[in-house]
């Protein structure tokens, strides 16, 4: 199947998420897609795949213009999409998410659901392409690699020829990575066209036959692996000549302020996710906790911060054995950047003022005790965001109005302002662009040069390769090495954190073969 | 590579069992307390309790022996059993099995205060259960209705406005066209009714699902009682439908018991079954049921497979609205023949407790319903054998135990993952 | 026939569908009194003593051409507001429903001495002058259907209920209905069980509501359930729960009607009801307007009881071949007791 | 907005109004302009008396001020102390659903905590003999409260403690709360002596609000739900407490993350939610009736809900919407008197308000207004959740 995208124009309120596009896919192709945060690769695609209406612009399937008013009509044309976020059913089984809206049905009524019959098609699915699967399992109990073969195998049970495969490498470890790619090869060996959407420019590099770059909105160019280089990518990204990587000195660790023993705690489900951890963090040092989605990271965190009561073990911070409760945490002079800044971060609906005392508002001198004293709040608010650089033009704005980086930097600035000796800060730059990035890292390495501990949990090697001074690697809930990232190589990092112990880390080869190029965010 | 992470071991403490364990412990050692000492003050050693299993009156049905018990010896019996689970409970609990011991204690508890109000006496067990079953008819009704709803996303706490405008709806109209099953279609349809106006309210505006239930309510009760005093007050003749008459399906009503309970109702009771059945088999069985169910956990996954998230949606809200017109019609054309203002005294809430306490299921919230059903049916007898209970905290008994339940097992079952959610195409 | 005497006055029966017409048609030319009625929370269609009360305001006009209105009180505080409403619109006579407004009434009555009130089921200690208390002995009426059913009994097991326990208005019935049961016993010999009411200690089977007929029908089936063969259920519509019961267990089992005779006023159960306590509401709130018209001064109580016919029971209708000649002597004689004063209710609340 | 909420739940009140009165069909095939000119008629006249009902009528009140005489001044400006009083307990049952509101909770259990309320507030008025106004009064306010912060404090820990929804523990505790009634009102001591039937004993009159003015029953309840509204405001926008009220509410895991408590602040807000309802209950058996019955709520609690609806949860809109739904109560006495529409016709009105003011977009379309949607109150649980 050949696509080619026309004219294509897409705006929301107040932003123009796609400007004139014009992208051919050939067929068989594997068609790479770059952009920043924001150029409009998801609204592109979801345009594409019915999801959203173009303002302008048409879609030419083998020449002919098509319409798509909703997904159904994109996949009975043949295009398939796995998204960003796994759109699949959790307590569903592999089954039947798969045959989810292309149901095989029996029975004389022709609606009783035919499991087997989808089973066996997707076992023979499975086997040709290398996508291994029971599909008999709870998708919910499925690792996140595997979930992405389900989301392949449902769009394939489609006969999907052309696949949109948006950032599927985010959530994955690098081998996991290269096993994708196989599966890629094998499908395109098949005469699938491919539209592979990712940050990582290797991995465009290693696995695209064309690429293209949006930014802003606006297709800048196409190229092709064998014209471009990593740097002339960013360049084409960004707009300008990257060289970001961030400045810190040698850390001069102290004390050990976090003191983590032999810690077990349970998920939501009962499930051990963190299985009697050990890990210290210590003053001016950076510690960063690398490891693959669901081995236990976000329990982690959250026991430590108070939000989850561990089953067993000692947590100490600063020598004392704190009630592991919120408040008594934070008193202990313990900031903690959360994971998800609008669920737990900060309220939304409330100003930018009330937001910043989040957590002081009951002390002195945001309040007496009883009333709160507005005068106050709002100008240690009106500093801080003076300091913050955040972009509002009053401090009363609710923060559900900011864009995402200015909500990450009110948190920021909310949970810096005060005097702290740890920091815990989890994905701080999830979703953020690259200036944003730049300026949260400049943050944390100047936290930790005032000294305090800093722990750090990310799932992007990059910035923890940019900010650590020793890495953690979780795997199942402990930790099962610390690295040293002067002489540590992504390769071994995945390896670790992909459960496989390399035989002895032998010293890395030399540090100028990884290219920190931190546009990689999201 | 990860792998699920499973199997506790043995030294994690699960802190909530514990104190779960305890309490229960605690609990059924009260209960023990209470039986043992509450029950046996005024019983004689040589009083029985007999307990009729044959139905009375003319219903039909085989013999069935009455159960004839020694009133102080089954009441210490069940004391002794509440103790000794509760000591084992706390001592080292049951693990997993906790629901099956409690639900032992619970009968064993019911049963000794079954055998005290009948000491001397003799009770009809089997009016009890037949009571139960009939009572539990429009809460099963509400429960369905919920689970239509709900399984497709939407909460709908307007099951009461519903059951309330079906059952005037069923007499209205069926006293008007002197056809009691054009009274049960119209009140199927004003359920549809107001579900398409809770369906539009939730869905296309976006409102609170729990407000927007909640006015339905407040208007149904409203427009009811306004209508009944503004129109049938003058016109008796329009609320005096003919009831739907009990059809006794042979043989199965001559099981002894069973058939009492299930097979020797009206239209209501068949019509229920065939519900609970039909949207058990098509939520799980069935294309239908897949996508409902697809659309209540995760409607943009739904979405984008090209499932109408928004149409599922109104079709669920308004099939369930029409199942609560129908249980509405059983006040009125099923039981008791004529219309009175807020005459289902909260049944839709405890159906939606039921739903709840079942599980987002047909079947669960049957069986649940058979629960409440039996707190009202079991309350209504404690009054006419003249407990020494006020009347007033026998009749609290139903709300009560939907509280408990409630209470008891909201946090340990397992919602739709989007009920509730508007879903906003984007 | 029942042995009540017909009262001369009012026309024998009639639905409370009768009320609409009247209002709508008056028989005679409208005079200027105005006589006006405040209903407690239970409303004017509450087929109890609202409705029947109402039907007292609207034969009134049918008979000397009064004019008539009512106010429903939604809570207890419209009561006062109510009363209020009508002494703003210059209400000749005012005549509240129910013990409920027993305070409010009392208030506007001490604020407006020159307002007549009469107020249902209730009377004041000391009386209060423009006051006339409408009170019933209903328990005389209900103990001769208490005896009437249990002659009629084949398992000498009968029942009754209530809405809610609110004392008089209700329990006078279910006093009557049992006491009569133990007259009976006492004078035959006989044990029979009522089930749902004891008198001595004042507890037993309620609703909880006056609306819930479904409760009503659930209580009845307990009493077949438990052999019963005579129900009685007492507040407003309620008491079809009893018919409802009947009719699904297709018993041999009969109900009884309250307040007037359900014979006519509810048909569809006719084949059901063995007789009606009759409390005639109707009959002496009618008297009160008249006597309001014709400007006689105000009763401090106004009692109907058996000898003036305020009370009674119906006539067996279907059921007249079924009750004995004997019991029908009975019945007069127990009547005449009563009447004389020789036989009280309260005296046989206690079982034989 | 409110006004055209209004505005529409009227109209289709009308339309309500004509339909349900049969003789209209027949009039309609005999003479369809006079049946409809007659009908609009009965319309305006059912309007008329409810609106004069509730604000009194401008000539009463010339006449009143030209004659000088205070009795007829007074007498005049009953309507408006009726709507008063209506609206006094309304004030107090709205505060209560909209702290609840503002914390995230759905308390449907105004009603059963009014009751509870009244029955302690009247044991206080009557127990406590003696004691000279300025003590009586505010101790029985005080038990009033108690009673239903009681009835509050329940579902509140059963909320925090097990995750039951606060919706139907609240509904299932009205009905307890009615059922609870009925029996204290039968026992001895509480039950006024010489009486068979549910009334508690009275309460002394040192208990009793006093009056406004001599001659209206309007009293210092009133006065009360207006201090009620401004403590209620402050303490929800000034106050520390209050601001963990609103966090909670608006995001329950951001404040947790922030050190809030959110067990204690769900049971803390249903108490206080169930406090203010209580003192509704005052202010019917210590205002007006001074004694207790079963039937001392016509729905206040539920009325509460719509007016927090309305009023955006915010304590100033509530005494308006208090005195809107007062006004409509007044006034639906002499509606009722003069034109003989049932008064259930307000509460299908009132219906129709909250469901115009909870769906602004409905209205929006209807009138084809086009605004920019600004995010309201919704703030509560979703589903079931905890
Ligand atoms: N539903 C929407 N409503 C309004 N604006 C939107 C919506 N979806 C996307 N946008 C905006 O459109 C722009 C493009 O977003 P899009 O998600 O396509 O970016 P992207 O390239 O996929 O970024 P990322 O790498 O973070 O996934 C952004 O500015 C975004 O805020
Ligand atoms: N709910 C909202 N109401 C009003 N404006 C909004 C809302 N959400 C986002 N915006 C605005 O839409 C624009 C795009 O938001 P978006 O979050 O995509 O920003 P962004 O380009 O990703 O910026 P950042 O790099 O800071 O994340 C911003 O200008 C933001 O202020
Ligand atoms: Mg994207
Ligand atoms: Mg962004």
């Amino acid at each position: 199947m050949r696509l080619e995208l026309r004219g294509i124009t897409k705006r929301f309120p107040g932003v123009i998420a796609n400007r004139d596009i014009n992208i051919t896919v050939e067929p068989g192709e594997i068609h790479a897609l770059l952009g920043e945060n924001g150029a409009g690769k998801t609204t592109l695609m979801n345009v594409l795949f019915g999801l959203y209406q173009p303002d302008e612009g048409e879609i030419l399937i083998d020449g002919e213009p098509v319409t798509f008013h909703d997904p159904g009509d994109a996949i009975a044309a043949g295009i398939g999409m796995v998204h960003q976020h796994f759109m699949l059913v959790p307590v569903f089984t592999v089954t039947e998410n798969v045959m989810l809206g292309v149901e095989s049905v029996r029975g004389p009524l022709g609606q009783q659901l035919d499991r087997p019959a989808a089973r066996k098609r997707i076992v023979e699915i499975s086997d040709a392409h290398n996508l291994h699967v029971d599909p008999d399992a709870l998708v919910e109990d499925l690792p996140v690699g595997v979930r992405q073969r389900v989301e392949i195998i449902k769009t394939l049970y489609r006969h999907s020829n052309l696949l949109v495969l948006d950032e599927p490498t985010a959530v994955l470890t690098p081998q996991e990575d290269e096993e994708l790619f196989e599966i890629m090869r094998s499908l395109q060996a098949s005469g699938t066209a491919i539209v592979f959407i990712t940050h990582k420019l290797n991995e465009a590099m290693e696995i695209a036959d064309r690429i293209t770059v949006l930014r802003a909105g606006q297709v800048v160019g196409t190229t092709t692996p064998t014209e471009a280089t990593l740097e002339s990518l960013a360049e084409m990204m960004v707009g300008r000549h990257v060289a970001l990587v961030v400045d810190k000195e040698p850390a001069t660790a102290g004390e050990v302020v976090l003191d983590i023993e032999d810690l077990v705690v349970q998920d939501d489900r009962g499930h051990v996710t963190v299985d009697g951890l050990d890990l210290q963090v210590r003053a001016g040092e950076i510690v960063a906790i690398a490891g693959v989605q669901g081995n236990g990271q976000t329990e982690l965190v959250e026991a430590v911060t108070g939000m989850r009561r561990p089953a067993a073990g000692r947590v100490r911070i600063g020598g004392q054995l704190v009630k592991l409760e919120p408040r008594a945490i934070l008193e202990a002079g313990v900031a903690h950047v959360p994971e998800d800044r609008l669920e737990e971060g900060c309220v939304p609906a409330f100003s930018i003022a009330e937001n910043l005392v989040l957590n002081t508002y009951y002390r002195e001198p945001f309040s007496n005790g009883l009333q709160l004293d507005r005068e106050a709040i709002q100008q240690a608010a009106t500093g801080l965001v003076r300091d913050f650089d955040v972009r509002t033009p009053s401090v009363f704005n609710p923060v559900a109005n900011l864009s995402g980086g200015n909500q990450q930097k009110v948190i920021v600035a909310r949970e810096f302002s005060r005097p702290i000796s740890l920091l815990i800060a989890a994905q701080p730059t999830r979703g953020l662009d690259v200036g944003s990035i730049e300026y949260i890292h400049r943050r944390i390495v100047a936290k930790r040069d005032e000294g305090a501990a800093v722990l750090i949990v990310s799932t992007e090697l990059d910035e923890v390769f940019a900010l650590a001074d020793r890495i953690a690697v979780m795997y199942q809930g402990k930790i099962v090495d610390i690295l040293d990232p002067e002489v540590a190589t992504p390769q071994q990092l995945g390896l670790l954190m992909g459960g496989s112990r390399p035989v002895g880390i032998v010293e890395a080869e030399a540090a100028g073969e990884r290219t920190h190029v931190v546009t990689s965010g999201g | 590579m990860t792998a699920a992470v499973k199997a506790a071991p043995a030294v994690i403490v699960d802190r909530k069992a514990i104190r779960r364990q305890r309490f229960l412990g605690v609990a059924y050692l009260l209960m023990a307390a209470v039986v043992a000492y509450f029950l046996t003050g005024d019983l004689q050693g040589s009083q029985t309790s007999t307990f009729l299993l044959k139905p009375a009156g003319n219903q039909g049905g085989l013999d069935v022996p009455s159960i004839v018990v020694p009133s102080l010896i089954v009441v210490y019996l069940a004391a002794a059993i509440c103790a000794a689970l509760g000591a084992i409970q706390l001592v080292r609990g049951f693990g997993a099995r906790w629901a099956i011991v409690l639900g032992v204690v619970v009968v064993a508890f019911v049963f000794a205060f079954l055998t005290w109000a009948a000491a001397g006496k003799s009770m009809s067990l089997i009016g009890i259960l037949q009571l139960t079953v009939q009572k539990s008819l429009p809460i099963t009704f509400g429960a369905l209705s919920g689970v239509l709803c709900e399984r497709a996303g939407v909460v709908n706490i307007a099951i009461e406005g519903m059951l309330l405008s079906g059952a005037f709806t069923g007499a209205v109209v069926g006293s008007a066209t002197g056809s009691n099953l054009i009274g049960l279609v119209a009140a199927a349809l004003v359920g549809a009714a107001l579900a398409g106006v809770l369906a539009v309210l939730a869905i296309r505006y976006r409102m609170n699902q729990i407000v927007a239930g909640t006015v339905i309510n407040i208007f149904a009760s409203g427009l009811t009682s306004f209508v009944a005093s503004r129109v049938l007050q003058s016109h008796r003749e329009l609320n005096e439908p003919t009831k739907f008459s009990s059809i006794p399906i042979p043989v199965l009503s001559d099981i002894p018991i069973l058939g009492p309970m299930f097979f020797s109702g009206n239209l209501f009771y068949y019509l229920l079954f065939a519900l609970i059945g039909l949207i058990h088999y098509g939520l799980f069985y069935t294309r239908w049921g897949l996508r409902v169910r697809a659309v209540g956990e995760h409607p943009r996954a739904a979405d984008t497979v090209g499932i109408n998230v928004i149409f599922t949606r109104y079709r669920n809200v308004i099939l369930g609205g029409v199942v609560a017109g129908i249980g509405g019609a059983y006040f009125t054309l099923g039981s008791t023949g004529s219309f009175v203002h807020d005459m289902t005294g909260g049944r839709g809430f405890i159906g939606l407790a039921a739903m709840i306490f079942g599980g987002w299921t047909p079947i669960g919230g049957f069986l649940a319903s058979l629960i409440f059903g039996f707190a009202d049916s079991l309350q209504a007898r404690l009054s006419i054998l003249n407990v020494s209970v006020p009347s007033e905290f026998l009749l609290m008994v139903p709300y009560l135990v939907t509280i408990i339940v409630v209470a008891g097992l909201v946090g340990r079952v397992r919602m739709p993952a989007a009920d509730g959610t508007p879903y906003d195409k984007g | 026939g029942g042995g009540t005497p017909a009262p001369s006055t009012a026309a024998p029966t009639g639905t409370p569908a009768a009320s609409e017409a009247a209002v709508a048609s008056p028989t005679v030319a409208p005079i200027a009194y105005k006589a006006c009625m405040v209903s407690d929370t239970g409303g004017i269609d509450d087929h109890a003593f609202n409705e029947n009360a109402w039907k007292g305001m609207t034969d009134a006009q049918a008979k000397t051409g009064v004019q008539v209105k009512f106010l429903e009180s939604n809570s207890e505080s419209d009561y006062a507001k109510n009363i209020n409403q009508f002494i703003s619109e210059k209400c000749d006579m005012i005549v509240t429903v129910g013990f409920l407004l027993g305070d409010a009434t009392k208030a506007a009555a001490a604020a407006n001495p020159n307002t007549r009130f009469a107020i249902v089921d209730y009377a004041y200690t000391p009386a209060i002058p423009n006051v006339e208390g409408l009170v019933y002995t209903t328990a005389e009426g209900a103990m001769l259907a208490g005896y009437a059913s249990a002659s009629w009994s084949k398992t000498h097991t009968m029942g009754t209920f209530g809405g809610i326990n609110i004392g008089g208005p209700v329990t006078d019935f279910m006093d009557g209905f049992v006491a009569g049961a133990h007259y009976y016993d006492k004078q035959k010999g006989t044990k029979t069980t009522v089930l749902g009411w004891d008198p001595v200690k004042k507890t037993g089977s309620f609703t909880g509501d006056f609306s819930s007929i479904d409760n009503g029908k659930t209580l009845s089936l307990g009493f077949l359930d438990e052999n019963a063969d005579v129900i009685m259920g007492v507040g407003g519509p309620i008491g079809q729960g009893a018919f409802a019961a009947i009719q699904e267990r297709s018993a041999t089992a009969v109900g009884l009607g309250v307040d007037v005779d359900w014979y006519i006023s509810v048909p569809q159960y006719k084949s059901l009801i063995l007789t009606s306590v009759l409390k005639k509401i109707d009959v002496s709130v009618e008297a009160a307007v008249e006597r309001g018209i014709a400007g006689t001064a105000p009763q401090a109580v106004f009692v109907s009881t058996l000898a003036n016919g305020g009370v009674g029971y119906a006539p067996f209708h279907d059921y007249d071949s079924q009750i004995t000649a004997d019991t029908k002597t009975e019945l007069d004689a127990l009547q005449q007791a009563i009447i004389a004063g020789t036989v009280k209710p309260s005296d046989y609340f206690a079982a034989p | 907005m409110p006004v055209l909420a209004i505005f529409s739940a009227l109209v289709i009140g009308a339309v309500v109004i004509v339909l349900s009165d049969l003789t209209f069909f027949e009039r309609l095939r005999a003479d369809p302009a006079l049946a409809l000119g007659s009908a609009l008629d009965e319309v305006f006249r059912a309007y008329g008396a409810l609106f004069t009902g509730a604000l009194g009528s401008p000539s009463t009140y010339v006449d009143a001020f030209t004659s000088g005489d205070t009795a007829r001044m007074t007498q005049a400006f009953v309507p408006l102390s009726e709507t008063m009083l209506s609206a006094t307990p309304l004030i107090f049952t709205g505060l209560a659903v909209a702290l609840g509101f503002q914390c995230g909770l759905f308390n449907i259990g105004a009603e059963g905590q009014l009751y509870v309320g009244a029955m302690f507030g009247t044991f206080a008025g009557f127990f406590f003999a003696g004691l000279p106004w300025f003590i009586h009064l505010p101790l029985a306010i005080g038990f009033g409260f108690l009673g239903g912060a009681l009835w509050g404090f329940i579902p509140g820990l059963l909320k925090a403690r097990t995750g039951a929804h606060e919706v139907i523990v609240t509904i299932m505790l009205n009905y307890t709360a009615y059922n609870l009634i009925s029996w204290i009102l039968k026992v001895p001591g509480y039950q006024r002596e010489g009486r068979s039937d549910p009334i508690s004993k009275v309460t002394l009159d040192t208990s009793w609000y006093p009056v406004l003015i001599d001659g209206l029953r309007a009293n210092w309840g009133f006065i009360l739900g207006l201090a009620a509204a401004v403590l209620v405001s402050w303490f929800l926008f000034r106050s520390t407490r209050g601001f963990e009220f609103r966090a909670v509410g608006f995001n329950p895991t951001a404040a947790r993350y922030a050190g809030m408590s959110i067990a204690s602040t769900t049971i803390m807000a249903m108490t206080l939610s169930g406090g203010l309802a209580g003192l509704a209950g005052t202010s019917v058996v210590l205002g007006v009736t001074h004694s207790l019955t079963f039937g001392v709520s016509g729905g206040f609690g539920f009325d509460g809900i719509a007016i927090a609806l309305m009023a955006g949860s915010k304590p100033r809109g509530i005494i308006l919407a208090s005195l809107l739904f007062g006004a409509l109560r007044a006034g639906a006495t002499p509606m009722q008197s003069i034109t003989g529409v049932p008064i259930d016709l307000v509460v299908v009105i009132q219906a129709l308000v909250i469901m115009f003011v909870a769906a602004p977009a409905l209205v929006r379309e209807i009138y084809r207004i086009r605004v920019p949607e600004t995010t309201g109150l919704e703030t509560f649980s979703q589903g079931w959740r905890a």
